[in-house]
């Protein structure tokens, strides 16, 4: 078995119109720039996908990753904790001009639904959001003398993720803060595509230090130095590129 | 003339894809990872938490924090990782094994299957035979035709208490291969010297034929 | 008269104990990092996946893999560790912080908080504030003890969208420290210079005495 | 802040009558034995803790470990998935004597609903068990067609877990299969003693192999070349030793 993918268009292939697409990431951190632009790139070329729903724990910053790809109008709904950043122009506009879909989700509860979804339990209780706007129509049940709201699992049809190491057999590590919402993720998509720093035989990384073991893992695509959406932002730079 | 544990479990091992995550019952069905076919390399989850772990050591080279949820102790392989318990339930539940293979006391035409506990008497231990139940792509059984008192294990409805509902879908046995579809047995395979008709009076709900049934393999191991 | 924003931080600071635990708010609650009284050690936390993580590097020296929730850079320590979201919400819901501090657009005498939006208009967000009120061993909030205009920030209800129910246990403000107990404000230091009637001015719910009312300390920083 | 303990006893010390104390391990791998044999001699020299709800995975092995706990009389209810092993004849006489409770959990639903104790998820829906004995008096609800019951989380009043690695700040490593449980428990006990192999400085674990964070542990000990419970089993030992 190997789950190397030779490159990029290769690697976003599967990603069709409708789709829900998990991101990971919390900013910047642990982003998989190139696999998004690799998609806005399929777009461009054939306009599909389109029609997205994205899961993310942001709403993109400046005009590169997850910012241009609603930028390029592929992106119906999002489902976010935070929608703001340094630069979130393209969303905030796009968002009062009733032209994306907002579903807001505490980042507590974003990161357990994501983990519910792929643990195979369908609904669980929180108390995070009891008494708010944000509990709307969700059931309550007191647990303890304690109330609960019930929240349901977020599964997706594809997740783009970003790690550090990763075999053939798709296991994963990552680099520091930039492991956030990528193991999640991993475990919740039907087709997991990870972009990875470096391609190490199998054995090549410590059977204890593994954090998203393979059968998580549908793909691997090798991105050698990896850009960061922080760096890329500070230089101002668009995708696609624009001519100057 | 019927197939041995050995045949059966070499039968259940001729499905198993190459890549295939597969977790394998305590017991009987832990020899169907001895039959992977050439050029296949299924990989084993255990429910304490390995994935991809190799054979048992040789005698005196045991490590006892590395063992299978049987309490036998394995080896690592080549991209084997270790996990914790929730992560590796979320494994199980979360739909991720390609196949789960177990043994059975009784498997229903509606796919209800009963492998843990024979009655109310003694002890009860179900260990994770219930999550294994749900979430694999595939659960399969392997199992005699018959008890040892030549009754049949697949019936209309389990008499002994449930692992899971509608969970079973194919059952490899001593004398057949049988899909579990819609609630009705459908034949696959049988040995060629058993008559249908005999293989239905071994079996204790209503075989039904939807195309052609192939001759079950005796495999010689 | 009345304490800065730094001088409020400085304030709650003094109220950690060495080793404990400890989440602050993105903005005005991370400047409570810097006055860690001599001889303590505080373990921070941010939701995005680090507990123990140092001061922000020189500049230039930034690693934008190893940012804080405000998605500023900061550093590790030895002791650092890193792990994902649905842990890091685990320590937050779970009852395993010592201590939350939190930025506040209302606290009322209930113990609700409002501090994630200012109504129906623009783009709402409200990332890990619903989640820190719940959980944490202690809920504190620093605020100035009025809005810009002059009005409470302490209130009988909150009119803005709350943040959480009932969480808030204590207030640092520019001008009292103000526990919540039993559903009602109770005073526990104000400024020297303010007199318990203009307090009461500026507080929109009843300020209760409960024991002793201590000199709130405006530290030279 | 330093958290290491100078020896067993005063890392069992705070574990009094009728507490609920989660103990690691699956069979003998990662069970603290040690701590386990700490906690024996403390009820052999003054009486306590007694009438203890144990969880753990299984019903102890043989006459050492859990199951020299529970010879010692020790334990009042066990929360388990299999109480069975190769010698289990001292769960299964007192089981059978009426002499211990059993709440017998399925062992995913156990590992969930620990958990769930730790990240403060009062209860969850779960596939397993739907339609058996073990679902009895359990609410059943159906999500997108499906049935699924639901389970409570587990927590605990201590928690003793065996690890690899420890630091002074409670970070933790554990040594291949011995994982299993004893992450899971250190989340969901108000108070966590590890045993651990070795203690090493602050940085002497890498911040990415950090398998249990400090937040979740209250003491760490050091037990150097620590005794496995299947060795101990094949030499025919007994806790506390017996005379000859």
């Amino acid at each position: 078995m190997d789950k190397t993918l030779p490159d990029l268009a290769t690697a976003v292939a599967g990603t069709d119109d409708g789709m829900t697409v998990m991101i990971g990431g919390f900013g910047g951190a642990g982003a998989p720039i190139e696999l998004i632009h690799a998609l806005i790139d399929r777009f461009v070329a054939t306009g599909h996908p389109r029609d997205l729903t994205v899961v993310n724990n942001n709403a993109g910053n400046g005009h590169v990753g997850l910012a241009a790809l609603i930028e390029a109008g592929m992106v119906r709904k999002l489902i976010c904790s935070f929608p703001r950043s340094a630069d979130p122009v393209v969303f905030t506009q796009l968002y009062l001009a009733g032209g994306i879909e907002l579903e807001l989700v505490p980042q507590g509860t974003l990161a357990e639904r994501i983990r519910a979804g792929g643990a195979g339990i369908p609904a669980f209780y929180t108390p995070t959001g009891y008494g708010t706007d944000l509990a709307q129509g969700k059931p309550v049940e007191v647990f303890d003398g304690r109330p609960y709201i019930r929240e349901r699992w977020l599964r997706a049809d594809v997740a783009l993720v970003k790690a550090h190491l990763g075999d053939r057999l798709g296991n994963l590590t990552y680099r520091m803060a930039a492991r956030n919402f990528n193991p999640l993720m991993c475990m919740a998509a039907a087709r997991t595509i990870a972009q990875v720093g470096r391609i190490v035989a199998p054995g090549g990384i410590d059977p204890e230090a593994v954090v998203t073991p393979g059968i998580f893992v549908q793909g691997v695509v090798e991105v050698a130095n990896p850009q960061q959406e922080e760096d890329l932002n500070r230089a101002g730079a668009t995708y696609p590129e624009t001519a100057a | 003339m019927k197939l041995s544990p050995t045949q059966i479990a070499w039968r259940a091992a001729q499905d198993i894809a190459d890549g295939a995550y597969v977790n394998l019952g305590i017991g009987f069905p832990e020899l169907v990872a001895k039959f992977q076919p050439p050029g296949r390399q299924a990989i084993f989850h255990t429910e304490n938490g390995i994935l991809g772990f190799g054979e048992a050591p040789a005698p005196g080279q045991e490590d006892w924090d590395l063992i299978n949820a049987g309490k036998k102790a394995v080896t690592i392989r080549p991209g084997t990782a270790f996990f914790h318990h929730a992560d590796s339930f979320a494994m199980v539940r979360g739909g991720h094994l390609d196949v789960a293979i177990l043994g059975a006391y009784e498997v229903a035409e509606t796919g209800d299957l009963a492998n843990w506990s024979t009655g109310p008497k003694g002890v009860p231990a179900v260990g994770g035979a219930m999550d294994l139940v749900h979430g694999a792509k595939r659960v399969a059984v392997i199992t005699d035709h018959t008890t040892k008192e030549g009754r049949p294990k697949l019936v209309r409805r389990c008499t002994l208490p449930l692992t899971g509902v509608g969970c079973v879908t194919r059952v490899y046995t001593s004398l057949a291969v049988i899909d579990i579809v819609g609630g009705r047995f459908v034949l696959r395979e049988k040995l060629a010297s058993v008559g249908l008709g005999e293989l239905q009076s071994l079996t204790g709900a209503e075989l039904h034929l939807q195309g052609p049934v192939a001759d079950l393999i005796m495999a010689e191991v």
